[in-house]
């Protein structure tokens, strides 16, 4: 039978099934061969909450969306196209986010009464017209499967796992998507048995073969690559290109990274990810909790590492007091937050960016530090550089707030080319630089950065003591004097705000935009898409997105005060508005949700048109 | 390697510009003057050795010594030279810090440090009290203390910082007392020469709001009686003529004290701070009666296992040891490795 | 005071409305069926019961148990159990925690909260991974454990949790299993008991993470011999026929493992919980081998000491026995004592 | 010989002398005098850096300044009239700060070459004309000691030690002050060695006669009481203060109060006060560390009792993470954070108020929380129950923002009716509360409060389980669901915004002000002193004061826009003018010093005066 190939110019797949069903990993290799095309591609999963709930039920589900497109794309989609439902639960679980009209695949097998009734099904949606106005179908996923691997040597249990490579199969068919990449994986994961690469080869290519050959999938789809910048690409989490950018600033900075970190959702990927990189001289320490891992980082950067430590929100919290302490010490130290729906153990798998306040204002006494925030997956990896670079070059902490939607979110990442990076080596102070020559003054600051000399222990001549104590300017010594105290907090907010920062970039295509829409982190993609969209339809709106949340970037208030209105979205209750009216006394108008859910570029989208009405 | 050579540094060396601001007669001065003056004996050259402290009158220290120091925050100064000794094995690092400071609000940072076995030196002055914020009861302050937080009498048992350190796997567990320079000397000999964690707790007298404390250890009337010098190797008696002696007693686990006159010489427990199990050192630290009397001073445990610094040194070295590339080039490899496509 | 009523309860009525969420094959359901089943027993009114946890698997306990319960924060639970006990002595409070919660992150509170005597029953969950998190090594994993974040293996010796609560001055001590149904409930019958901070030490398989961590403690072939059944008062044997024993060797300190057949009947221990010496108990806690070899359950250590919450609340009667007035007036004379002047 | 006797209207005196020297008892007293005559009177010590430093050096120095008036005053002092010099190190401590003219007691026994020595003085200042231009005294305090207690069966220490009793004698004389409360209290506190008394008294009255004889000494002085309402006063610091506060909390509510806490300065004295007050049935416990405090303290609450922790900034930063949890529980909790110099340790005997920001926004995720803070010493009492009553009310924590100027400061208190104090009385949950007559929903809020119920354990057919999860909506359960997570938050947060809290009121007497002056916590005293300074002199200022600063009070918008410039003077870098700025959009100007002292009346006069010249 040949199909009809239909031309898209977009798709947003999601699939769907229990915790056991290895949906992270049917999209993440979807999503490779989508790479592997050229498409621009944009991802996120969804993991059940922290517990393994029993399987088939709503807690159990597991999902992973994969948006995919012949031009460049923002977000990992707001609706599906397709479902990949591979039990009652994961239909149930997902059917509210499908529009009309959508693809839904399901695996019949799992459609039995005791899986129904385990997610409050009183009959088989697929019997009913419940569906009705989807486009339904129904694949016997499961038995299927294990008909395709009747004649390989490997258990039943075995087989039935290989269910995920037949959806796999079937839907790289569907999408028209090369496959080779796939198989090598899986000659690569299974090395150690091949029966089980076999069986899965087996069982992808019955898929595929499905799809050729069975009538309910008359239409078979091509999604054009994209026009992307020459270069080598690879598909990166947040998480992982925020881990390769330390790697990198270790590597740049000629300093061995020193990571101390307690393991929390959504962080702690970093901590596993730079454990396997000892060989570029990081050393990771799982401390016994929060306190002692800034503390270890700290102790690192005090003998030289650029000290790292990588948390969520309530970690942030615990380590408060030693980055107080940090701040007094003038040492560099990077904080990475991924941030998590909070207050308290609030909804660990969620995202949500309201730790914004917490890492602007969050320690005791005038404490001040660098704030920055990537905006994409990719970003994270440029962002992380640039936390070390300040923290280095400033000895200063800074709090990177990454957050649990561009952690596990992925999208393709053009290789940077590794000499075009940052140069972040630091001067280590090796000699006295007292008016006397003899004198160390460990608190002598260099003109241009307010940055103290970083004098390591082991170097001869330089032996001083530092402390949380308020310390006398230059000497270091311990200080009551009030006019010294009042010289030191102005001087640490100082170094900070004098922080040179990139200027913010407006974009406003049509250059008559009257309201800007300001936005900080992760949430970039839903705004940008949501402009375009606008602008698409005729509508002119400008879009500045914050990187550098202390110090702001000088352009900023000449920026805001360019505009009729400025509209920050933000996944917490205003807490970047609040600042940027109290800071340039611009009316900003907060636009909030706090779903631990990304916003979604059409909602945005209708947001903003209320707004440009209103101008 | 060839031989070190010798510095020749003098105490004076190790004294820093700073102004010494414990009370007069704080047991502080003699610790550190004891410290200063074992510090040239260890050949190291000031530069490679560092004070951390947490917060507390004993915690002011680093800034005494002429040495790299820090003065960090309440309880922490454990963790963040751990982060120091891990990432820079060439240095010595010694903690300084207080029975508050160490049991009270570092207690978790102390127990994790000893069973990791990170190469610090750490020493708890133990005066039984909050000495800088003057005067409450301490996690080593006796049942029933009248302090100013506790007007009736503390409600609470005390830690034996060194059956905690035992029960925390410690390999060097010792004690000494600030008013014995030469012995306190001899246990920070010891101590610096084991490879790991080496905890030494010194009964430090604060005059101000707990004075007398370890009278009973000094006071010539009762010291001899009261204090039991451990020697390794050495059957272990005590007092003025050697007349009281330790045995352990068929069927028991803990020790006694006997008089050595009515007790046969292999009765008397040999002491060796090497034996693998803890419990010996263990029994030993449970020794002392609520008056101070039976109090062991020396090194309790000294025993060999591998510090977490060189474990952690030694993957980090194996993980390098296989790299045949510059940095950048490693670093281009790793962020190109996995599936990556090419768009020309 | 009279007999108390028998409330008749059953293992149902402590089954909250709260679907559990753990694994399928989790130890933790063992457990959570074993606690249920036993808390009838206790003939206490549900709602005089609460269960505080810190995070991680096993602290979702509480939600499951239907009295009161608060699922805090990670490692806080005997901190925030401690304010409830002590203010209302009228409840039971249990404390579940698992061997990140209590021993990494909580360390510092479960040790003092063990020296203070807090009368908490405390149940460690120990399956020696983080489970919650998902796979990292936890302060009870084995040396060179790889696990996500060790992928080299742990650098880190691991802490002994009944040393280290011994070491802390703790009063009961204990050890169980999460596949003995039969010897858990002996067990927490005894903590129940106690008065004061009662430590029971469960191993509980976590088989995502940690599979078959204890399965030479409960397989047919391995666990007769593997597992010491301590039972006070008898002589410590083992093996499917008692043809292993525990001996004090004389002039050692530690336990050691005979055969029973060549071992005088006199030179096996008799297991005593109530030594007043800690040094008894540490000593049965460094028995296991790493293979698991010579494990003890039952109740290690069970030694009588004023409860902190006992302590203080006779403080607060003593002191309130003395007022004659109502608080009102008593506030009044409060407010106007020391010097004072009025003005017409 | 006859002496003149001079009428004045206020008079500011200090104290200073080494640590050992008795300067605060010797000050303690003296106030005591004073009130009993009837005049206003604020004190403020001023102790040495945490370590007592040998003696005679400068860092040992402790000083107790009083300042008492025939009217009502509003801080210690900005300037000493006299000082009362113990040594050559409180002399070359102290001196700055004296106008020219005050006079100077100088204890001349202690001018020896070794102590002028150790502070830095080559020669004796008494013996140069480095001293010209004030009023300086003479007196061989130790040695004319000594004599007039040559009868007396004490040591020569003990006789020595004495010489403040001399000083006080001397002073009392000076200024007539009644001194028969000084005799009772050496009576008491020498109980139990009656030769003490009679040497102290033989000290003082020796002092007093030296007075009354030397011609150094023409003048004596009088200050007439001052108009205050009529009542029964005492002179309390703000610690008291505000541990009677607590206790009458407890009084008020009917229930326990339960203090979890961590010795920390300058809060370590509502421990020590609370912990004897048993009979009140406070139970006070000294914990491991802060987290373990606030964490007891929160367990008390759950079951029951007003729970409350005390610290200074570093304990709140530890706290943080507790705190969210609390916000996520929704239980009474009373935080005290005594604030001291930061960041880090910082300058532990010093003042500041920069932990507003955290108070207000340092928590991981949205997890507001109640702040107020108390005006002056005797306002901690009020405050304290404030807290408390938001706490009990609204079942949420609260901060109570004091700090070191505050809590060491003491001023005459009108001691209240027990009986008009604010009732407390909270009704715990007894019966279900569901629909259905039989559940109970732990988290179905009062609509007027937004209060959830409180179920103490102990109640039968209520058992329930809270946790930090996010809980649905009602009954409490843990819940992932996008909208019950925004509502959580949005209701949190309407919580805390909602409570009624009394509208701020403005002090304009000339009713024409067009610069309005806000302040916060301690900073009352010396901006309404400055406020005064400029009515006398015929200009017009108005001035408000904030307690609550979250939520603030209603009409706070209204109030800011009367006025053409707002000035905000604080002890930090300008926090509460940012959050004046982000909530109203006003231009607000803040004043800021971050010295460890309290502003003085002086400079906020000139400073003021500035702004006043330029609307
Ligand atoms: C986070 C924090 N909490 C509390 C304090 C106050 N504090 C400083 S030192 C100390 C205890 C000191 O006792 P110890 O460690 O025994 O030292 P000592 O002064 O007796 O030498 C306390 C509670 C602090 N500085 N930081
Ligand atoms: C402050 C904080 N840090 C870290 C975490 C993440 N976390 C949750 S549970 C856990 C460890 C769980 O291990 P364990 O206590 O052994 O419990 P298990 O899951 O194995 O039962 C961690 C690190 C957290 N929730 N809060
Ligand atoms: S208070 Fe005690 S410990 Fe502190 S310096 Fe004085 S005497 Fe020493
Ligand atoms: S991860 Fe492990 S401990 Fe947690 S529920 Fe699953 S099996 Fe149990
Ligand atoms: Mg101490
Ligand atoms: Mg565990």
């Amino acid at each position: 039978m040949t199909k009809q190939i239909r031309q898209l110019d977009r798709v947003v797949i999601r699939f769907a099934g229990d915790s056991g069903d290895g949906m992270q990993l049917t999209g993440d290799r979807f999503t490779s061969e989508t790479a592997q095309l050229g498409n621009d591609i944009s991802t996120l999963p969804n993991f059940p909450a922290e517990i393994r709930a029993p399987a088939g039920t709503l807690p159990g589900v597991s999902s992973f969306q994969v948006h995919f497109a012949d031009y460049d794309i923002l977000t990992p989609g707001d609706a599906p196209n397709v479902l990949v439902a591979m039990n009652p639960a994961a239909l149930k679980a997902n059917l509210a986010d499908l529009p009309r009209g959508a693809d839904i695949i399901v695996n019949t097998d799992e459609f039995t009464r005791r899986n129904l009734a385990k997610v409050g099904y009183a009959a088989s949606p697929l019997d009913d017209d419940s569906l009705a106005g989807y486009a339904v179908h129904p694949v016997a996923l499961t038995s299927m499967t294990i008909g395709a691997l009747a004649e390989h040597d490997v258990s039943k249990k075995d087989a039935e796992r290989a269910k995920n490579m037949f959806a796999l199969g079937l839907l790289s068919w569907m999408y028209s998507r090369p496959y080779e990449s796939t198989l090598r994986f899986l000659e690569r994961k299974f090395a150690a048995r091949p029966e089980l690469v076999a069986a899965n080869v087996a069982a992808f290519r019955a898929g595929w073969n499905f799809g050729e050959t069975t009538e309910d999938f008359a239409v078979r789809y091509e999604v054009k690559p994209a026009k992307m910048l020459p270069g080598t690409y690879r598909n990166i989490t947040g998480n992982a290109a925020l881990s390769l950018g330390l790697v990198a600033a270790g590597v740049r900075s000629g300093l061995p990274v020193f990571l101390g970190a307690y393991p929390i959702t959504p962080a702690s990927d970093i901590l596993h990810e730079l454990s396997r990189h000892k060989k570029f001289g990081v050393v990771t320490m799982q401390a016994e909790d929060e306190i002692a891992a800034v503390g270890a980082a700290l102790g690192a950067s005090y003998g030289g590492s650029l000290g790292v430590t990588t948390t969520s929100g309530p970690g942030v919290a615990l380590k408060s007091e030693t980055i107080s302490l940090a701040v007094a010490l003038e040492l560099p130290l990077v904080i990475v937050d991924v941030q998590r729906a909070g207050p308290s153990t609030g909804m660990p798998t969620k995202t949500e960016q309201a730790d914004l306040n917490m890492a602007l204002y969050g320690r005791h006494g005038e404490a001040p530090v660098a704030v920055i925030a990537p905006k994409s997956p990719a970003d994270c990896f440029h962002a992380a550089l640039e936390a070390a670079r300040i923290a280095l070059t400033y000895r200063t902490p800074v709090i990177l707030l990454s957050d649990n939607y561009v952690a596990n979110g992925s999208e393709p990442w053009l290789l940077p080319d590794v000499e075009s990076l940052p140069d972040l080596r630091v001067e280590f102070a090796t000699k006295p630089n007292g008016e006397d020559g003899t004198t160390f003054l460990p608190y002598l600051r260099d003109p241009q950065t307010l940055a103290r000399p970083w004098a390591v222990p082991g170097t001869a001549g330089l032996e001083h003591r530092i402390g949380g104590l308020e310390k006398a300017d230059k000497t270091g010594d311990i200080s009551y004097d009030p006019a010294n105290h009042d010289f030191m907090v102005r001087t640490r907010a100082a170094r900070i705000e004098t922080i040179p920062v990139p200027d913010v970039e407006v974009e406003d295509p049509d250059g008559d935009a009257r309201v800007l829409v300001l936005g900080w982190g992760s949430t970039y993609g839903p705004i940008g898409a949501a402009c375009r969209g606008l602008r698409q339809r005729g509508l002119s709106v400008a879009q500045a997105h914050l990187r550098h949340l202390a110090p702001m970037p000088a352009n900023l208030g000449e920026v805001l005060g360019r505009y009729d209105k400025v509209v920050v979205p933000e996944m917490n209750l205003g807490q970047l508005a609040h600042v940027i009216r109290a800071k340039y006394l611009v009316d900003a108008i907060g636009y909030n949700q706090v779903r631990g859910l990304p916003f979604t570029a059409a909602e945005l989208e209708t947001m903003l048109e209320e707004v440009l009405k209103n101008v | 390697m060839s031989e070190p050579v010798a510095l020749k540094l003098t105490a004076k060396d190790f004294k820093s510009d700073q102004e010494v601001r414990w009370c007069p007669g704080c047991g502080d001065y003699a610790i550190l003057a004891a410290v200063q003056g074992f510090m040239p004996e260890l050949n190291i050259p000031r530069e490679n050795i560092v004070f951390v402290s947490g917060i507390g009158c004993s915690s002011r220290f680093p800034y005494y010594m002429n040495t790299y120091g820090m003065h960090s925050i309440h309880g922490r100064a454990p963790a963040i030279a751990t982060g120091l000794s891990v990432s820079r094995p060439d240095l010595s690092v010694w903690v300084v810090t207080g029975d508050g400071d160490a049991l009270s609000i570092g207690g978790n940072h102390l127990i994790h440090a000893l069973r990791r076995n990170v190469n610090l030196k750490i020493l708890l002055f133990n005066n039984r009290i909050y000495g800088l914020t003057k005067g409450q009861y301490s996690p080593t302050s006796e049942v029933g203390k009248i302090t100013k937080s506790t007007p009736v009498g503390s409600a609470d048992a005390p830690f034996n910082p060194l059956s905690l350190a035992l029960g925390a796997e410690a390999t060097f567990v010792a004690r000494t007392i600030d008013s014995d320079r030469k012995h306190l000397q001899s246990v920070l000999r010891a101590a610096a020469q084991h490879e790991g964690s080496a905890f030494v707790e010194i009964y430090q007298n604060c005059n101000i709001f707990n004075d007398g404390a370890f009278d009973p250890l000094k006071e010539p009337a009762t010291r001899d009686d009261f204090l039991i010098r451990l020697e390794h190797g050495q059957p272990i008696t005590f007092g003025a003529g050697g007349q009281f002696c330790v045995v352990h007693p068929p069927g028991g686990f803990g020790l006694e004290v006997r008089e050595t006159a009515n007790t046969p010489v292999e009765e008397i427990v040999v002491h060796d701070a090497g034996v693998a199990d803890p419990a010996y050192a263990f029994a030993l630290s449970r020794l002392p009666g609520l008056d101070l009397s039976n109090t062991p001073i020396g090194v309790f445990r000294s025993v060999d296992r591998p510090s977490y610094d060189s474990v952690v040194q030694e993957q980090v070295a194996a993980a390098k040891a296989t790299v045949d590339r510059t940095p950048e080039q490693q670093l281009a490899a790793l962020l190109g490795s996995g599936d990556t496509w090419t768009i020309l």
